[in-house]
């Protein structure tokens, strides 16, 4: 039974791993995969796929099947940590200029 | 229907003319059209200027987007949707994404638009590292 | 911000990169642009095809849109914005109106873009007259 | 007492005029104005504007006043009276077209 598995994003960094192949007789779900492959408890808000979608932890796992681990996502619209003084210098920004 | 990530910068204007462009059966049959552009934005003036990195899951992420806008097409009442995410290294006010929506009237072009943008915050596999003055960090994904 | 009434057709996407252009200080501020283009429809395709005459009242048509404007950004978190309205007789596929929303943040940016595109149905003093296979008649307006 | 009116769209066309100046002494308010500019009862859904802003029929006008009349207005997108075949008509068009 072989399973790839990748990592992505913070989780890949902290692993210092991007993919390894699983040899893995005996794994039943996405759970088994995780701690077969990084030996570690799963962090909060950790999120997984199979076969490019979306998956719990207790989604079986079959030979051949891609298993994915990464962060919560955060595409789109730029989202700075520093949120609050941003949004106030918007605020600024908006009154200054002769809108 | 089009999704398309793509690693340089990109013009969404362009974009938006060229899709059209390639699909003149649109011609009269829409009367609105609505549009989102995400750009980076600096953290601040002057010296605090920030660069982004995009990282995404190649395959997963354009399966995500094109699911969104077939949910999105089956939701609403729209006619055509164009995607475009942008991914790797950014500089400020490059665009990152554009979403563009087609319908016959402006209540589902605009709803159908806001569902695609807000499921980029959700469920699109993008990651995103900042560079400021104090070093690299992920950005930190909002609070639903 | 910029209001603007034109007998002329116009290109959209021009009008926005000049604006933008014309506002160098919005670099890097603005993370969101919501845009809203208004088109004139075919009524069906083939023969039936309709041109679209508008009338507005000069003076106040500016004011009205002007208002909204200030309205919108005194509502929501917005940094600019710009709308373009077309008169006089149009072609289908020709743009009607235009309207961009500058923000930080996307929220703000769809509900001011949509405020005003609302606006257009309720206060702006604009009147379609539209020709068909069976004649001219002015256009109703909707039911609120 | 000298008042402009001005009339727009179908208003201007049922009454074949787009402008009258009102040598008006006594005229109180817009409802006043309408009777004496047009001798005609007050279409429904009429509308008026005093000096290009929005205005009720008992708003009082006074010397050199621009007072307006206009249909509800039907701006922006477009809309058709024939809505309900476009509706159809667009949502045929949706599912034949591979989105």
């Amino acid at each position: 039974m072989s399973i790839t598995v990748r990592f992505f994003a913070s989780v890949r960094e902290r692993l210092g791993k991007a993919e390894v192949v699983l040899n893995a007789a005996g794994v039943r779900d996405v759970a088994d995969v995780w701690a077969r492959a990084t030996g570690e408890p799963r962090p909060a808000r950790l999120l997984a796929a199979v076969n490019l979608e979306h998956a719990g932890f207790d989604r079986p796992v079959r030979d051949g099947d891609e298993v994915a681990f990464f962060p919560p996502v955060t595409g789109g619209q730029t989202t700075f940590t520093t949120e609050n003084t941003e949004d106030t210098e918007a605020k600024e920004d908006n009154e200054k200029r002769p809108l | 229907m089009k999704v398309q990530v793509t690693d340089a910068p990109f013009d969404p204007w362009r974009e938006i003319e060229s899709y059209r462009r390639e699909h003149p059966e649109l011609a009269g049959k829409y009367g609105a059209t609505a549009i989102f552009v995400g750009t980076l934005r600096e953290l601040s003036h002057g010296a605090q200027v920030s660069t982004m990195t995009l990282e995404h899951y190649p395959g997963m992420t354009e399966r995500e987007l094109e699911a969104t806008c077939r949910e999105a097409a089956g939701r609403w009442d729209i006619l055509d949707c164009l995607v475009l995410h942008r991914v790797g290294k950014l500089a400020p006010d490059e665009p990152i994404v554009l979403v563009a929506v087609w319908a016959a009237h402006r209540a589902p072009a605009f709803d159908a638009c806001r569902h695609v943008v807000e499921a980029l915050k959700s469920r699109v596999p993008f990651w995103k590292r900042e560079r400021t003055a104090s070093g690299e960090r992920w950005v930190e994904p909002e609070s639903p």
